[in-house]
């Protein structure tokens, strides 16, 4: 399992070309990565405020219960923080399991738990200076199925 | 003595990012309380308890919990990550 | 979209990176890898049959669906064909969309549809000789939820 | 003259991956019956149809579906890629 909180970018080619491999009971891999969107075309960047400390730990557990619960063979989470361009990677997560139901629902889990409960802020920094983006009741919503 | 974090536009309203206290405060609820009464711009940041989320030594938790033993409360808005 | 059936590996990684890249409007990147997978402990090998021709036109059908249906940006499936070792990477299907949920879903409708409507057959080599493998009725029930 | 292609199990029961016959019928479960006749690894491969899929010209079909114009027919098991 691995879990980083980093500024600096990463590269989920390079992040999934060795992840769920070498073991004979691993038949699916799922990833999700997640980019900074411009849903109003006059966006300058996204800037991610976190809770250090916190942030590790709040993953990690989930991260955890994702693998006990869907029996995973691995889990993967990287999430960055900080200044991010348009069109920049925000984050991953990635599953690995032994069949497609398990890997699907558990990176789908761990993508709800991570939009509400893992100590991140986002900030949009537009042509009229900068706005805190609000929480939706429909990221709320999504984690009552688990 | 406590730590008091704050994150987000809890942390600009307030103006800064942490504090250190000292507190009789039985609770969460009485910690803000005793928040609010110090400046408007407290008063301002802790207007609406529905808007906020608190962490206590680093884990999600309510604004009715004791504070005893607790070294680290954090004030900040729902999450929006991923 | 790219669409390919294909005998040779593929680099995961490498067909990742530039996907759904250069957009402002992609916000989630789903992608789903299938792994030969050895339950018995005695497999030497998982042969692919595939039916040429049709096999394209069916996938091609299957993502354009998806595209349609979710509004996606950009989809990718990628199938191999003939013998593979345990380990090896069967296919891939990658979606982008503008939210998670389509990116998600867009995927698993996709994985339900290849396993059971696109015309690949599986064979397993052991010490016994070889045997085809079995559809699952768990696989035609879960296409009935799209 | 239609081209009638096997896959799988069906290729490996008949033995071929693939003929052009002459044929009159006019459904492909008529098609079915005339392979039967001929001889026992074809009765073999079609004993069961409800164990077997067919496609008209690469497109999934259905037993009963005529065979008027259809260039191709392929019989194969239930699929498992993926």
């Amino acid at each position: 399992m691995k879990i980083s909180v980093q500024a600096a970018p990463f590269d989920l080619g390079a992040e999934l070309s060795e992840f769920g491999t070498g073991r004979a009971d691993v038949g699916a891999v799922v990833s999700f990565t997640g980019i900074v969107r411009d849903d109003s075309g006059q966006m300058h960047a996204l800037e991610l405020e976190h809770y250090p400390g916190m942030t590790e730990a709040a993953i990690t557990r989930i991260a955890q219960e994702a693998v006990e619960r869907w029996d995973l063979a691995d889990a993967l989470v990287i999430h960055r923080h900080g200044r991010l361009a348009i069109g920049e990677t925000i984050m991953m997560v990635a599953t690995a399991a032994r069949h497609r139901a398990a890997a699907f629902e558990a990176a789908e889990f761990l993508m709800d738990y991570l939009k509400s409960r893992a100590p991140f802020w986002k900030k949009e920094h537009g042509p009229g200076g900068t706005s805190w983006v609000e929480a939706k009741d429909t990221d709320e919503a999504a984690l009552k199925r688990w | 003595m406590i730590d008091v974090l704050y994150f987000a536009w809890v942390r600009e309203r307030i103006g800064l990012p942490r504090e250190t206290l000292e507190t009789q405060a039985a609770t969460v609820a009485d910690l803000v309380t005793e928040l609010k009464a110090r400046e408007p711009r407290y008063e301002a940041a802790f207007a609406d308890l529905s808007a906020l989320r608190v962490a206590l030594d680093q884990e999600l938790s309510e604004f009715d919990a004791p504070l005893k033993g607790v070294r680290e409360v954090a004030f900040f808005p729902p999450m929006t990550g991923g």
